[in-house]
Order: structure tokens, then sequence, then C-alpha cells
């Protein structure tokens, strides 16, 4: 089993996605069955990539149709992503078995096909090592989002889904004007050459070009005024759907950012593209977090939780040190088991109770325990109490960003972080020691494992978080360490 | 002392044993005597000749006298002018309230036989069958002087033990209980008490 | 030391309680959970106590690699001794808890708070520090959730808001030294400043940051509104741990901005002088002065008895703040020592507390009264309690605050000393008035049945007890042990009798004087006519008969006259003004959120112009 | 262990300060009587009271606590009474200072104040109401008056204050120290219960205040405590200002020169409300402290 075999990761979801029309015919529970299968299929690739990589340390290429890379598109899968791809893979084994109770309208193929599309487009942005590639899954990625944000067939879905298509469509236009004006300086799409040639482009045109890579991307990745679109967007899609959305969606936008930004840092004029990623994720979290502290509806203000946390994230990774973005990507896979759980379990209690108004959550604790403890070890863990896993990564980003000189930013971000611990506890209150109607709701044997399996995940980061802090760092260097990525990729010497 | 009736009387203010101090009886003899303090409670007419008293003229403070408002310290108690039975009550309480070697001072002649009150229904003719009294001031309402020579005719019956108004009390207990019952009725504390407790 | 093998000392002080409330939580059985609680709270008692000469010699370290970061923790002498307080008080809520509270909840989170504060007193290095004391402030933020939201979401705020102003300190430490362990740290920092690597602005915010996180634990003023709250919204003999050692972790961080971190001497004589007193000590001192005054004038006016603890432990605590603000050895010793007498009398307040209303099920001053007769032992804890807590000579109370008289005056800081001694009036006119309202006078029909405490609450009271009396003839003993950590010149020349350069206190002779003075006292009682007692309506009400139902006793506003006095300082409240913060930050956030979510597209793709805007300006520049 | 010759000294102290104290109080009488033109009674006339009031035959209590109340306020009396430097004896004084006598002092109204509560009669209730914020509110001048006095002469041991004294002088002399004279002045006619700030007692309002309910041998036992009371106060003024004595007739002569100011003042001035009293404590007495203060600082 060579590196090639790596390639399924992408071709898997792909083939099977075109398969399900032929499916259609055996009813909407044996769709959801095959996607299933096809989503811990692609979990056992990832595994398996996943173990390769980190064992033998070298990243694997895969080259399409065999060309060496200026000329080929090439697959880059290094420690991040062969980490970030296996979190992908499996979050979305999890949302299939979700799926099944929660998605309940008609076409159920159609959102079989949508929801590996999905997936496929963010291993894509994860996995690839060419900027037109990146453009293309980004393009995958957006697309299925937008349909399954309207995939309810609600009036508030579609208007969800009409606002992101605007502003998701804006972002990857100038994305792709980006791209070609890249692409006509340097005259190579390939991420590895594009390093090398940084430093020569000329001023004015790799400043244009970088902004413009950018803004596309920061309106993907949720950064302070572009992502107006994301609150409706995660509360119109469906459950499982936003689930996916904060685990990875979101993370495959930061991660390209990140790549791209860290790839031009020999670029005249870097320096102040990170000062303003820096102030525009500070802004985040500033607007997310105080946006969430009157929420009435309880999926809403997860959902600007969540892009708080992406905006934590984003600071991280802008600070512009090794730490910082190693402490980025720790927060990123404690964020992904974080906002799963989160909205694993207020999906399944929207689903049992009818709705995610602050008002179905009363006497949670006594009417479903079981996700209701979920519920509340997530919450705590958001707020970053000690024992639980997200404490470690902030704890990390706040003195990154102080080492850098960001004391202020760090400042505002913890105060931000007092509003979240003011609106979590409120639910965590309201759930416990609130009214209750007396009775008590069974809850489904499948949810509950997935539940207790990721609250003991966050458990054992919380109280033991060296092996995940070691690969956590290993995927940082990977991302900020631009030479050991040049050095990797087998460039033919063609092209000025 | 001990076969008399038990009237459940207040906190058996009758039925302690007396303290008899054996070596130091002149001395607290001697003491009580010049140490005279009168409890503030001024009744009828008689309340106004008090203070004089006290003023730079007549000075019963050399004698040792000292007005004190609080009854448990006090031991001598003036009844200073006509007695009706709603301030007979509280008599009654303060009296039992003192502490005993107590001694009790009658003005006037109202405290006596009623003086000018003779026929009236609300006084107290003879204060006597209520109240044990040892100095009687005749007069209606006698001047100063007359009360100095009431207060050196108290201190004599200190000196040569004939002040024993606390100690008839104590023996014929039953008699006053008696006449006090008969004036007011049974029980007369609770009742008495009961009424005044919507205002407070 | 044979008995427990030097290396599981820490561990077993730090875990051992959080792992006995865990399974007094999982096994939620009536007396499994209670006696899963008391061992648990009994292991760091006899662990410390069984390595006390080894931590008072030398020092017991242990370091725990969790990969993102190492912890490092030391028992050395100073915090042997908070530890050893922190367990003496956690052993008596453990047995005021067994018979105050039938949750496992309770259990659990009051052990994780035991666990906290252990951590706290024996961390050597910064994220160590914040790690346990954010499990603190959780522990006990769970422990009022569960009674008052609002009361417990102050608190929360409050103590987060501590927490992570401490988080930026430890940064900006870590950003300017790279390292996170105390002693490293002081000394890069020391030479950073003599050589001026540091601005003076950066060591004032750090200062300052260190000051409002501890604060805000040790209830200095501004800081001090969700004490009553939490204190009286809580299981009270859980608070009796709260009050007595949670704020004891405020006290041990100053003590580590002060002391521990010895290179700030440094950074306090660069932050200057103000006419002879370090100005960071100062500001020290003056909050502990202003925090005694007013939690003390508080108190005096409360007529709940839970908040009048919680204010009264708030101006104890400010006693210890001034004392270390003093600064000199004196006053340092005196503060340490009132650590260790505060602990004991407030956590036997709050026992007291806790058994009135077990057995009353009342809170408010109006409803209790002649509880003498009916509870008598509690009432004997409460007169030790009492007579510690104002100070009467034969008690700790007196001996710690003595030290910090002596310390004030001495370091020439007369209008410090001043307060404490108005602080110890109000402290003497608030302990007579829980002693009248509650013991004293008529007592209410309703409380005709109360019986005693319950036995376990009574051995957590005496635990706490005994102390009291021991320090207080003894404190010499204290002072010995204190003189271990920090060189305080009080001389101790017997285990009775402690003395500083300027005076001097022999506790026993005063003792014994007394007990003669109330032997000769007593025998002039006997000779007199020996009383009878008599029932509490026969008192001199100008001659009026008097009734059960009469009201012979002054227990509402008990001091109206001062609050008439004082009405001009009672307008303004600090807890009025954090909630109109509160609520004005509240609104702000809808403000924000209809201002920038407000739902158009338009104004959408409008941010993605500007944003777009500000690209293309720096483009062109 | 016992040197006897210490505990003959206190003894002989003790009888001689019961009796010189009582013999205050008849001053005290005598002069307000002479003032107002009156002979007055004769100077032992409180040793008789207490002896009339010990030789009741009766005696009441309303539970232990009321009859522990007096006994406590006299051992402290007497308690505090022993560590002061009376004349040339040392008695207990090497080993305590200056803030536990003053605290000794403070002490008996706690004993008082347990006792009248446990009375249960509304009047003493409000009679230890009083008592409370009279000292609540004397506390501050009576402190920043002996922080004057410790910073200038350094030392808290009264032993060590008096020889002080008398080497450079009394405490009088120093000007800053005539300021903390003046405050410890109006301090200590509340902690004697005098006129102007007598609230405690107030005999027309509140009928004897807190010793409302005494009667008998509890009534004999505060009055022996406010005899040893007067002394100790009156000592402990001496010691503090005017330089300690040597011998006991020079105490005695200091001690009358004290009561004096006292009695002079008490028989002019009327009563002070009690939010009059703190209000006016916390103002010119505080201020003029706070001034003798950082003179001496």
């Amino acid at each position: 089993m060579n590196g090639q075999y790596a390639s399924l990761l992408v071709a898997l979801p792909l083939i099977s996605a075109f398969f399900v029309p032929l499916i259609k015919g055996l009813g909407g529970r044996a769709i959801k069955y095959y996607l299933t299968l096809i989503t811990a299929l692609q979990a056992g690739v990832a595994a398996w990539v996943f173990k390769t990589v980190y064992t033998t340390g070298k990243p694997i290429i895969v080259m399409a149709g065999g060309w060496r890379p200026p000329v080929g598109i090439d697959l880059y899968i290094g420690h991040f992503a062969a980490l970030f791809v296996l979190i992908v893979a499996l979050v979305s084994f999890f949302m299939a078995i979700f799926s099944f109770d929660s998605v309940s309208t008609e076409p159920t193929d159609k959102y079989a096909m949508l929801f590996l599309l999905l997936m496929l487009g963010a291993t894509g942005m994860i996995a690839t090592g060419d900027i037109f590639n990146l453009f293309v899954f980004m393009e995958i990625t957006s697309i299925t989002a937008y349909a399954l944000t309207a995939y309810n067939k609600t009036g508030e879905a579609a208007e969800a889904a009409m606002k992101y298509i605007v502003l998701g469509g804006i972002g990857s236009s100038f994305f792709l004007i980006g791209i070609t004006l890249i692409y006509g300086s340097t005259g190579t799409l390939n991420m590895a050459q594009l390093a090398q040639l940084a430093g020569s482009i000329n001023p004015t045109v790799i400043k244009v070009g970088l902004s413009l890579l950018v803004f596309g991307l920061a309106v993907e990745a949720e950064l302070f005024p572009l992502n107006a679109w994301a609150p409706d967007a995660y509360q119109a899609a469906p459950h499982p759907v936003t689930a996916m959305f904060s685990a990875f969606v979101v993370k495959a936008g930061l991660y390209a950012l990140a790549r791209l930004v860290y790839l031009f840092s020999h670029a005249a004029g870097w320096d102040f593209i990170l000062k303003l990623l820096v102030i525009m994720a500070t802004l985040t979290v500033f607007a997310a977090e105080f946006s969430a502290l009157r929420q009435r509806d309880v999926k809403r203000m997860i959902a600007y939780s969540s892009i708080s946390q992406v905006g934590l994230i984003a600071l991280a990774l802008s600070v512009g040190s090794q730490l910082g973005v190693q402490a980025g990507v720790f927060h990123m896979i404690n964020h992904a088991v974080v906002k799963t759980l989160l909205f694993l379990t207020v999906g399944y209690v929207g689903v049992k109770v009818g709705g995610t108004g602050i008002e179905n959550f009363s006497g949670l604790g006594r009417k479903m325990p079981l996700t209701a403890f979920a519920l509340t070890v997530g919450a705590l863990a958001a707020v970053g109490i000690p024992l639980f896993n997200i404490f470690w990564s902030k704890v990390w980003i706040i003195i990154a960003s102080i080492e850098q000189g960001y004391a202020w930013e760090a400042g505002v971000v913890l105060a931000a972080s007092v509003v979240e611990a003011v609106y979590y506890l409120r639910l965590i209150h309201t759930m416990w020691f609130g009214g209750w109607d007396g009775m008590r709701i069974r809850e489904s044997l499948p949810l509950g494992t997935i539940a207790l399996f990721l609250v003991l995940l966050i458990l054992a980061i919380g109280v033991y978080p060296n092996p995940f802090w070691t690969l956590a760092k290993s995927a940082g260097t990977d991302i900020f360490n631009v030479s050991r990525y040049i050095a990797n990729v087998p460039l033919m010497g063609v092209g000025p | 002392m001990d076969e008399r009736k038990d009237f459940g009387e207040n906190d058996g203010v009758i039925h302690y044993e007396l303290q008899e101090f054996k070596l130091f009886e002149p001395l607290f003899k001697w003491a009580r005597k010049k140490s005279l303090w009168i409890v503030a409670f001024c009744t009828g007419c008689g309340g106004i000749e008090m203070p004089p008293l006290a003023t730079a003229r007549y000075d019963f403070e050399r004698f040792g006298i000292m007005p004190n408002p609080a009854p448990r310290m006090a031991d001598l108690f003036l009844i200073t002018g006509y007695v009706t039975p709603k301030t007979l009550k509280r008599i009654i309480i303060t009296y039992e309230m003192m502490q005993d070697p107590k001694y009790l001072l009658a003005h006037g002649s109202c405290p006596i036989n009623g003086g000018v009150y003779w026929d009236s229904y609300n006084v107290v003719k003879q204060l006597d069958k209520y109240i044990p009294i040892d100095v009687a001031i005749a007069g209606c309402m006698p001047r100063p002087e007359a009360v100095m020579d009431g207060i050196m005719e108290i201190m004599r019956k200190i000196e040569t033990g004939e002040a024993d108004g606390w100690k008839r009390y104590r023996e014929n207990y039953e008699y006053y209980r008696r006449n006090q019952d008969k004036l007011f009725g049974e029980g007369w504390r609770e009742k008495e008490a009961k009424r005044w407790l919507a205002w407070i | 030391m044979t008995l427990v093998p030097e290396a599981y000392v820490v561990p077993l002080t730090l875990f051992s309680p959080l792992v006995f409330g865990v399974l007094a939580w999982l096994f939620d059985r009536d007396w499994v959970r209670e006696t899963l609680g008391v061992i648990g709270a009994a292991v760091p008692l006899t662990v410390l106590s069984l390595a006390y000469e080894k931590a008072s010699s030398g020092t017991i370290s242990y370091t725990i690699d969790t990969g993102v970061f190492k912890l490092h923790f030391v028992l050395n002498s100073l915090s042997w001794y908070f530890a050893f307080i922190g367990a003496l008080v956690g052993i008596a809520m453990a047995f005021g808890l067994s018979s105050t509270s039938r949750r496992g909840y309770d259990w659990l989170f009051s052990l994780m708070s035991f666990t906290g504060v252990m951590g706290v007193f024996l961390a050597r290095d910064f994220v160590s520090l914040f790690l346990f004391w954010e499990l603190m402030t959780f522990g006990s933020f769970m422990m009022v959730l569960r009674r008052n939201r609002h009361e417990s979401l102050k608190y929360f705020v409050l103590s987060v808001i501590g927490a992570y102003s401490m988080l930026l300190a430890i940064g900006m430490v870590y950003a300017k030294t790279g390292t996170l362990d105390y002693a490293m740290a002081s000394q890069t920092l020391l030479l950073l400043t003599k050589m001026g690597g540091v601005s003076k602005a950066y060591v004032d915010t750090i200062f300052a940051l260190f000051l409002l996180a501890f604060g805000v634990k040790a209830g200095v003023v501004p800081l001090h509104v969700w004490a009553p709250g939490a204190y009286g919204e809580n299981d009270q003999s859980y608070t009796s741990f709260f009050s007595g050692v949670l704020s004891k972790a405020g006290v041990y961080g100053f003590i580590i901005t002060l002391f521990v971190m010895p290179s700030l001497y440094g950074i306090y004589f660069a932050m200057g002088t103000f006419h002879g007193h370090l100005t960071g000590t100062y500001l020290i001192a003056w909050a502990g002065a202003v925090t005694v005054v007013v939690a003390s004038f508080l108190a005096v006016l409360q007529e709940d008895i839970r908040k009048l603890l919680a204010y009264s432990s708030v101006g104890q605590v400010g006693y210890i703040i001034l004392a270390l603000g003093v600064f000199n050895g004196v006053a340092v010793g005196g503060a340490m020592f009132h650590v260790l007498s505060h602990a004991m009398f407030k956590g036997l307040f709050w026992l007291i507390s806790a058994a009135l209303i077990l057995r009353t099920g009342k809170t408010r001053f109006e409803d209790f009264g002649g509880l003498a007769e009916k509870m008598p032992v509690t009432f004997a804890m409460a007169l030790i309690a009492v007579l510690s807590l104002a100070g009467i000579p034969p008690m700790a109370g007196f001996a710690s605050k003595w030290l910090i008289y002596e310390g004030a005056i001495q370091a020439h800081m007369p209008l410090v000393a001043g307060t404490i001694f108005l602080g110890s009036a109000l402290a003497f006119a608030y302990v007579v008035r829980f002693l009248y309202a509650v013991w004293f006078g008529q007592r209410p029909s309703d409380l005709d049945d109360v019986r005693e405490a319950p036995l376990p609450l009574l051995v957590g009271m005496t635990v706490l007890a005994i102390p009291n009396i021991v320090f207080g003839i003894a404190p010499g003993l204290a002072v010995r042990l204190i003189n271990r950590f920090f060189n305080t010149n009080i001389t101790v020349n017997s285990y009775y009798s402690i003395s500083t350069p300027t005076g001097t206190y022999n506790a026993l002779s005063v003792t014994l004087v007394l007990i003669v003075g109330l032997a000769i006292a007593g025998l002039v009682y006997i000779y007199g006519a020996n009383a009878r007692k008599i029932k509490v309506t026969n008192t001199y009400q100008s001659g009026n008969p008097v009734t059960e139902e009469y009201n012979l006793v002054i227990r509402r506003n008990f001091y109206r006259p001062l609050a008439e006095a004082l009405d001009f300082w009672l307008k303004y409240s600090w807890d009025r003004f954090y909630e109109r913060l509160a609520n004005l930050s509240e609104d702000f956030a809808d403000w924000l959120r209809e201002g920038f979510y407000n739902g158009n597209v338009q104004s959408y793709s409008w941010y993605l112009a500007i944003i777009l805007l500000i690209l293309a300006i720096w483009g062109v520049l | 262990m016992f040197d006897w010759r210490l505990i003959l000294d206190a003894i002989g102290i003790l009888i001689y300060a019961l009796i010189v104290g009582f013999i205050f109080m008849g001053i005290e009488r005598k002069a307000m009587a002479r003032i107002q033109r009156r002979i007055g009674p004769p100077i032992y006339q409180p040793i008789i009271d207490t002896l009339k009031l010990l030789g009741k035959k009766e005696s009441v209590s309303h539970g232990f606590v009321y009859n522990f109340g007096p006994v406590f306020a006299l051992g402290v009396s007497i308690t505090a009474l022993l560590f002061i430097p009376i004349a040339n004896f040392q008695l207990f004084s090497s080993n305590a200072d200056l803030i536990v006598v003053a605290y000794l002092l403070e002490v008996p109204m706690l004993g008082i104040m347990l006792g009248a509560m446990s009375s249960g009669n509304p009047y003493s209730a409000l009679g230890v109401q009083r008592g409370l914020l009279t000292m609540v509110a004397m506390q501050l001048p009576y402190g920043l008056a002996i922080i004057a006095l410790v910073q200038h002469w350094g030392t808290f041991k009264l032993s060590q204050l008096v020889a002080l004294q008398q080497l450079q002088g009394w405490s009088i002399t120093v000007p800053a120290l005539a300021l903390a004279f003046i405050v410890f002045d109006i301090v200590f006619q509340a902690l004697l219960g005098l006129e102007p700030f007598d609230i405690i007692t107030a005999p027309a309002e509140i009928s004897m205040g807190p010793m409302v309910e005494y009667g008998g041998k509890h009534a004999a036992l505060l009055f022996t405590q406010h005899a040893v009371q007067l002394f100790a106060e009156t000592a402990f003024f001496a010691v503090l200002f005017f330089g300690g004595a040597s011998n006991l007739l020079d105490l005695f002569l200091k001690q009358l020169l004290v009561l004096f100011i006292a009695i002079f003042v008490a028989s002019i001035y009327p009563r002070f409300t009690i939010d009059q009293a703190a209000k006016f404590f916390w103002k010119w007495p505080t201020i003029i402290g706070i001034i003798a203060v950082l003179l001496t600082v």
C-alpha cells in the first residue's frame, strides 16, 4: 500500500456521491446506511494515511497523472493534513449516524450526495498542494454548503442560504482574481514553487494578489466583518450539517488562509496582512461573544460561540510565531471535538423536544440526563474550565499572543470569554435547576455512545494533554515551517 | 411561713427563703439606713412635692437618698397622693419587683383614708389594706419639711428594725392578696396585659 | 515520615479530596457519601501533620509533566502553614457538611474547591497556580449555582475577571522572562528591571493585574461585591471553608507577589516610595484599611445572619491585607497569625450559623431569640467565637490583632492604624448584635421545640474552637511556626509570651490574672443572697403587666442611629454600581447584535466592500 | 514560681484601688452637689450604697449569662487594673503593653452588655445599643490619641513610657501630645459615662439603661466594677499624660486633677443623643487626633 492510495481520500467520496442516485430506489433508510458505510470507509482510509504519515514522518505526495508538481496537480498530505483529514472523516461518520434521526425532509438522496461532496470539498481543501485546486475544492465546499443550508425548505433556511450564496460568491470570485494575478506574475500554481518565488514578485502585484486571496478565504473562515452570514446559516442548516460546518468546513478555510499567509512570508508588506488578520480575529471574538449574550435560541447561541472560538484560532494563527500556530492547531482539534458534541446534543434535544429555544432546555437534567450531562461537559469545556481540553489551548494562545506583543488583544479576548462563561453557565443553570414538566424522554443508544465517546475524549485531553499536544506541535510546524514544505515537494526544474 | 396557700403568685415573690447575714447584719442595717434609694414612681398630686427635696434648700442627698428609676435597685417607695385602682395595679407590680428590705412612705391623707376623695368611687380609701405602709405623713400634700421629717422617721424605724412592712407583706400575704383580688378580680394581671395588647 | 513516603505527600494532599469527592458523588447513598467525604477531608490533614518536620526543615517537591506544561509543587514551611490551616478548616467543614447537606453534589464540589485551594498553596509555578485557582473558583461557584443563580453568576464573573487578569499577568511575565517558575521568573525579572530591559509601566501593569486577581478573591473593597451573596446563598458549613480558607488563597496570592517572588522587591523599589513607604505596598495597606472600615460598617447594619458574617469575613481579611501592606516584620507576622485565627473563628462562626439555620430554618435576626437555653453547646461555641473575633485578650483573635496594631503603628502609618481601631470597635458592635439577636431575650413561640445541633456539626465546631483557645493562651506556638518562613522580628520568649521590639504580650499572665479577677468577683457574687430564676416577662415595664405576646426585644435594625449618622455614605453602594454596569454591557450586546447582524444582505455586502476598500488603500500606499 | 511580694502588692493595690475608687465616685457626687450649691452626700456614700445593695435579702436572676455578665465585667476590670504601673509598684505591667491595657479597659463593657442583653428588657436593649454605638464612635479618636502618644515615645511598654516621661518631662509638655491630651480627655468623658456622653445609662430616658434589671448583689458588683474601672482609667490617664507617679500620693493628686476636669465638664453640659455623639466624635476629636498623629510621625 504505497502512498498513491491516499488519493482514495478524494476519489472515494466523489465516486460514491454519484452512486447515490443509483440506489435511490431502495428508499431513504438504505441511503442513510450507505452514507454511514461510505463515511466509515473514508474514516478507515484516513486513519491508515494518518498512521503512515506519523510513523514515517515524511508527508505523502500524490501526483495526479504521475506528472511532477509544477506541471501536475499534487496532493500534499503532511502532518497537519493527515491529522485533519482524519478529524473530517470521523466527524462526518458521527454526523452520518446522527442524520438517521435528525434529517426527515424528503429528498434524502440529494442530502446524501451533498453530504459526501461537502466532506470531499473539505478534505480536498486541506490536502491539496496547488492553489487552483484549492479554489476548485473551495467552490465544491461552498456550493454544497449553500445547498445544505437551504435543505430544510423553510423560509428561514432559504433566506440564510441566499445570504450565504451572495457573500460566498463575492468572496470566491475575488479569490479567483487573486489566483490569476499571482499565476500571471509567477507562472506557476504549485504552492511550494510559489513560496520559492514569493520574494521575487514585484511588490504591488503580490500585495494586491495576497490581499485578494486573504479576503476570499476570510469570508470562508468567518472573520469579523465577513461572517455576517454564519449565524443564520448555522441555525438554518439541519443539525448534523451545522456540526460539520463548525467542526471542519470553517477549519478548512482557516487552514487554507494560514497556509497561504505563511507561504508568502517573504513577500513585501506581509506583516500588514498579519496585523489586519489579528485585528479582524480579535473583533470576531468580541462581536460574536457579545451578540450571544442575550440569545433565546440555544443553537444560535452555540453558533455565535463557535464563531468566537474560530476567531480565537484565527488570532492564534495570525500571531506570527511558531508557538502561536501550534496553539492554534491544538485549539482547532479541541474546538472540533467540543463543537461537534455541543451541536450533536443541542440538535438531538431540538429533534426530541421540538425546537432549540431555551425554554425547551429547562429541567433537561431530569428529562434527558445523558444528553444534559454531555451538553454540560461540552459547555464547561467551551468556557475553559481546567480539567477540560480547551483550557490548555486557550492558555497557550493567550501566552503566545502576549509574547508577540499583542497584550491588548489578549485582554479583549479574555474579557470576551468572560461573557462566554456567563451565557454558558446560564444555560447550565436552566438545564439542571430549571422547572421540569415531569415527563422523561428515552435517549437513543448510538447517539448516546457517540456523545459519551466525545465526553471521554474531552476529559482525556483535559486531564493528560501530552499526546494531543505533540500531534498539534508537529502539525503546527508543518504549516509554519515553509522551507521544510518546499524541500518535501519534488519540484521539476521548469519555469522562471 | 410555708403553710400559706400557694396563690400561684408572681414567680414565688413570696416563697423564697430569706438570706440571713449573721456577721455583717449591724453594718448592713447602718448601710440600709444611710442609703435609701427612691423609686421614681410619683402618683397623684404629691409627685411635684418630691423634687424640692432634691434642691439646695432641703437636699435629701446628704442623707444618701438618691432617686432611682429602676425598682430592682430601689428600697424606698413613695406613694405621693391619692391612689386609683388603675395606679394601684402598677403600684403592686412595682412593689413586688423591689428587692426585699423595702419600705413604703405614704404622703398625704389620701392613702390613709381617702382624704378629700373620701366618697369618690374611683379612689382606694385605705391603701394599707392592699400594700403595707411603713410611715404615713399626714397633710393634704405635706410640705417638704414634713416629708423630710417622715424620711427621718423611716430612717429611725430602720435603725430600730420596726420598718418591717416587707415582712408583714410576706407573712399575711393572703390578707393582702384577698383584698387585691376582691378589688380587681381574679387573674387581673393577664386581663390587664391583654387589654393593652391591641395598642402595642 | 516513615508512615507516608515523601514522594506521596504532595499528591495525596492535592488529589485525595477530589478523588473522594467524585467517589462521594458516585456512591450517593446516605452514610456512604458522608464517610467518603470525611475521609477525603481527613487525608490531607493527617498527611500534612506527618510531613511536618520534613516540610519545616527542608522542602518536598513534586512535579507533574502534562506535556503542555510542567506543573511544579513544593511543600515548604510557608505552604505547609497555609495548607495545614486549610486542612484543619476542611475537616471541620466535612463534619459540618455531613449533617447539613444530604447531596453528593455538595460533596463533589466542596472537595473539588478543597483540592483547588491545596493546589494554590502548594503550587510553585504560575500555570499550576492558575489551573488550581480556576478549579477552586469553579468548585465554589457550583456550590452557589445550585442555590441562587444571580449571586453565583455575580461571583463567577468577578472571579473569572480576576483569574483572567492573572492569566494576562502570567503571560506578560512569561513573555519577558521565558520561564513560568516563581524563582526563575523573579530572578530574570529582577535582572531585566536592573538593566532597563523592562519598562516601569510594564512592571506596574503586572503588579496591578496581580493585585486585581488576588484582590477579587480576598474581597478587597471595590471587588468584595460577590462576598455576601456567595457566602450567604450557600450551605453554611461549606461557607466556613469558603470564607475561612478560600479567601486565604487571595491572601496567599498577595504573599506570592510580595515575598515569594523576591525579585519583586527590586520591582517595588523601582516603583519608588511615597514618603518613606513603598508605593506598591502602601496602596495595598490603604486597600486593606478601606476594606476594614467599609465592610465592618456594612456588617453592623445587616439584618440577615449570613450577610453579617459575610461582610465581617471581608472585613477581617481586610485586616490581613492591611497588615501585609504595612510590610514590616511585625505586621506581616501579625498578618500570618491573623490568617490562622481568622480561619479558626470565622470557620467556627459559619458552623454555628449552619447549626442555627439547620435547626430553626430561619436566617433573619427578627425571627431568632432566646436560643441560649435551647442550644447550650452551640451557645458556648458562639461565645468562644465572639470573644475571639472581638479580640478579647485570652483568645487567638486578640493575639493576631495585637501584632497588627504593633506593626502598623511602628511602621509610622498612623491613619491606617486608626482605621484598625475603628474596625475592631465595629467588630465588637456587630458581634454583640449577633449575640443579642440570636441567643438572648424573649424566644419566639415557634422556636420552642428547637433541639441542640447534631453531633457531627458539634464535632466540627470543637475542632475549630480548640485552636482558638490554644493559640490564644499560647501565641508563641503560632509565632514560632511563622518565624520559620518569615523573619518577623517578633521574639518568642516562651510558648505563652511574645514580644516585639516595642511591646510585649504575656498571654498566660493575662489569662491567670483574669481567672483570679473572675474568682474575686465570683466570691463577691456568692456572698450575696442566692438568686432565684424568674421568667422573661417579669421585667420592669414601668409597672405595666407583661405577657408572652409582648415583644420585649429590639431585633430589627438594632443600629438605626448609626444608619442615620451614616446615611450620607449609605447612598452609594458598590452593589448597585455593578448591577448597572452588568445591565449596561448586556444592552450594549443587544445593540451590537441588532446593529451588526441585522439580517439584510445589502449591509453584509457593504461590510465586504469596506474590507476591500481597506485592502485597496493598503495596496496603493 | 509564685513571688509572694508581687501577690501581696497586687492584693494591697486592689484594696487601695477599691477604696479610692469609691472615694472618687463619692467626690464626683459631692463635687456636683457643691457646684449646685447643695451639701451633697458624704464622700464615702458609694461604699454605703454598695454595702446596702450587697446586704439585700433577696436576689433575682434571668439565667446564667445574666449572673456571669457583672462577674466577667468586674474580673476584667481587676485584670486591667493589675496591668497598669501604679506609682512605684510594677505589678504585672512588665508583660503586657499599652494596647493590651487599652483593650482590657474596654472589655468590661462587653460584660455589662452580656448581662443586660440576657435580662430581656427593652430598656436594657436600648442601653446596650447606645453603649456600643458610643464605643464605636469614640474608638477612632481614642486610637488616634494612643497612636500619637506611641509614635512620639516610640514604645508601647507602660513602664518604659513612665520612665521616658520622668526623663524628658510629661507628655503634656509636648505640643503634639497636648492635642492628643485634649482628644483623650473628650474620649475619657465617654469612657466614664459622664454627663455629655452618659447616653448609656440615661436615667430619665431609659431608666438606668442596661442596669434596669440589676438589683441587689448584681448592682453591688456593677458598682464595685465602676469603682475599680474609675481608678484604673484615671491611673491610665495619669500614666499616659502626666508621667505616672513615683509614689501613691503623687498618683492620687494626678488622678484627682483628671477627675475634676471630667466633673467640671460633666456638671455643665447636657446630654448628647447617640447619633449627635457619633457625628461629634467623628468630627472634632478625630480632626484634632489626625493633626496630633501627623505632627508626631
